[in-house]
């Protein structure tokens, strides 16, 4: 499309200016026809091509001159069709909005009606584009921020080589048990009768004569009952002897009749 | 450095090793239990890094997610030549999508749209949620559930905020009861305004025709 | 910082922002042709910034490939503790072999081997003793004489028992896997808020019964 082509259908749309057709092109129209196209494809929106329109004439928002402005959104978004821009049904919305707003202006104000309740039919349009216009403006106000990447960067410091400590891993005890329990599941059930409940406080009192005793010298046999585990525990202690001498791991030695036992862990040598 | 180490320059080489920001507590958190100094004086130590490089090329900024030293907004021009990637560019549609969850969070899609003007875009919501800018924080309670979306500590750590409250305020909205009466008056005021004429002028052409066939 | 940046300013901002060492020779070609200063007015940037540094927790120190800023090496018991990664997790036989040892004690690595069916790794041996978990309480007086090995009271302490009495009977560990498992995929069908509450059922009911079933 030339610009000449341009002129033409524009002048066809009849772009009013206060009542009179506008003789030429609004200056901002005058751009290339392949800039247009860019240039059009720019609006984000009908409340957008309305904010460049008031904008571009430096009208006051809340005094929209309602003819002027249909007049002038009608012949871009009859640019826009003509030159096949995907065209928002949003656009064709705000036109009929637009021509309603118009309408309703155009009736008589009814002396009759309370002035008071009566509602500029623009005002829900002014209050839209006012509130689009806040945040255009918020969203420059956002890329004006300083942001990771284009202004600022984040800094990460090399480091010298330390000898890094190991962390020990976490065992967790239901782990550990569900781990047992597959172990257990291997092995033939049957000879799960070897590792009784019952002997538990016999094997942990096999562990606690091992530890007291030693191989190299006796330990007095009544120093290894803790009067603090009660009877239960003296008994439990003394079968843990009994075990531990079955088992061979440990010897008892008595001077005499009624002498003091001493017990000592056999040599391992 | 002394054999007895100051917290602060403790808290400066954490800050600065860190690929993340810290918050106190973490910074704390990283000191042996024996010697692990309280809240306020980790918060002391941050105030004397935050005077020691207030004039300096890097410095020590509260982010959302916790405290970080980053290069002095200035430097851009330099440093982002490091890179050959040129620094990403955000469009209107984006940013004003993100301005808008951002200023009026939590928002469903359909009350950003009813702001712009035209339908959320797609893409830009799934590429803010991929960014982990904004996330759904709930749905509101009316027929369809649409999903209500908010800004994370992400987003703002990226824009350099430490809260909501560090964006910069919204123009302001002038009153409209009050425009709409002033308005009212004026019309009353005037007998044949201008506009009436153009008014009722423009009402007589082809424009009033096509926008009755649209509607 | 003012609008005529020094030179010192923007080498710091560029070899903090870096992620790899800097030449003089690098760093001037960040500089825009027109305003790019000469290898001299670098190195006396480079210099003032290492004056500046000196006694911070980082500095700024030269490589055989240029030029960077690192953390100070005295920080290093606070700074490693950054990136202390999730520990490494042990190996099944690990912990099978060490929950024998706790049913079993004192066992032998025969006895274990027996158990479990398959031999014992010597290292999983090694690093429970490293880790002062198990200890050799003995030896058995058989041919070879092999250690006898028990738990230590730090295993104790670890998992929280006053003593091994606190470990669960076996006739209830035998059917753990089973509802562990069952509760896993029970956990992995429930959705978000009612997985909680479904948990706790589960975890109430169907194991017990299973247990009681087994026992």
């Amino acid at each position: 499309m030339t610009e000449q082509a341009l002129q033409d259908e524009l002048v066809d749309f009849q772009v009013l200016v206060k009542g009179q057709p506008l003789a030429e092109l609004p200056k901002d129209l005058y751009i290339p026809p392949d800039a247009l196209e860019v240039f059009l494809e720019t609006f984000h929106g009908p409340l957008d091509l309305l904010l460049y329109l008031i904008r571009k004439h430096n009208i006051d928002i809340l005094d929209i001159p309602i003819a002027e402005i249909t007049n002038q959104y009608i012949a871009y978004v009859e640019m826009m069709k003509d030159m096949q821009l995907e065209l928002a049904a949003e656009y064709l919305v705000m036109a009929a909005t637009l021509a309603e707003i118009k309408s309703r202006m155009l009736l008589p104000r009814s002396s009759e009606s309370d002035d008071e309740d009566e509602i500029d039919p623009r005002a829900e349009l002014i209050r839209r584009l006012q509130l689009y216009e806040q945040f255009k403006q918020a969203a420059l106000d956002l890329d004006d921020l300083p942001r990771v990447g284009r202004d600022t960067f984040d800094v990460v410091s090399g480091t010298p080589d330390w000898e890094k400590e190991k962390p020990l891993p976490d065992v967790d005890f239901q782990e550990m048990l569900l781990a047992l329990s597959q172990a257990l599941k291997r092995v033939d059930m049957t000879e799960s009768h070897l590792i009784e409940r019952e002997e538990l406080t016999v094997r942990e009192a096999m562990a606690y004569v091992l530890d007291a005793i030693k191989v190299d010298d006796f330990t007095d046999f009544s120093k290894l009952f803790r009067p603090e585990t009660g009877r239960a525990g003296v008994i439990v202690t003394f079968l843990a002897l009994l075990e531990l001498l079955r088992e061979q791991m440990i010897e008892l030695v008595q001077a005499g009749p009624f002498a003091p036992i001493h017990v000592r862990a056999i040599s391992d040598e | 450095m002394s054999e007895d180490i100051a917290i602060y320059h403790i808290v400066e080489g954490i800050l600065f090793a860190a690929d993340r920001p810290l918050t106190v507590k973490q910074l704390s958190e990283l000191f042996d239990e024996g010697g692990r100094p309280d809240t306020k004086e980790i918060q002391a130590a941050i105030e004397q890094l935050q005077y020691d490089y207030k004039d300096r090329g890097v410095q020590c900024v509260k982010l959302a997610s916790g405290y970080v030293f980053r290069v002095h907004e200035d430097l851009g021009p330099w440093v982002s030549k490091l890179w050959d990637e040129k620094p990403a560019k955000y469009s209107r549609a984006f940013l004003e999508t993100l301005s808008i969850i951002a200023y009026r969070q939590p928002i469903t899609r359909g009350e950003i749209e009813a702001i712009r003007g035209v339908a959320v875009n797609t893409q830009i919501v799934k590429t803010l949620i991929e960014r982990n800018w904004i996330r759904v924080v709930g749905h509101k309670d009316v027929p369809g559930k649409p999903a209500l979306l908010a800004t994370t500590k992400d987003f703002l750590d990226y824009f350099n905020l430490s809260s909501l409250e560090g964006l910069p305020p919204l123009s302001e909205i002038k009153d409209l009861d009050e425009a709409a009466a002033q308005l009212e008056q004026e019309a009353a005021i005037e007998e044949q305004t201008q506009s009436e004429i153009t008014l009722t002028a423009v009402s007589d052409e082809e424009p009033t025709d096509q926008l009755d066939a649209a509607s």
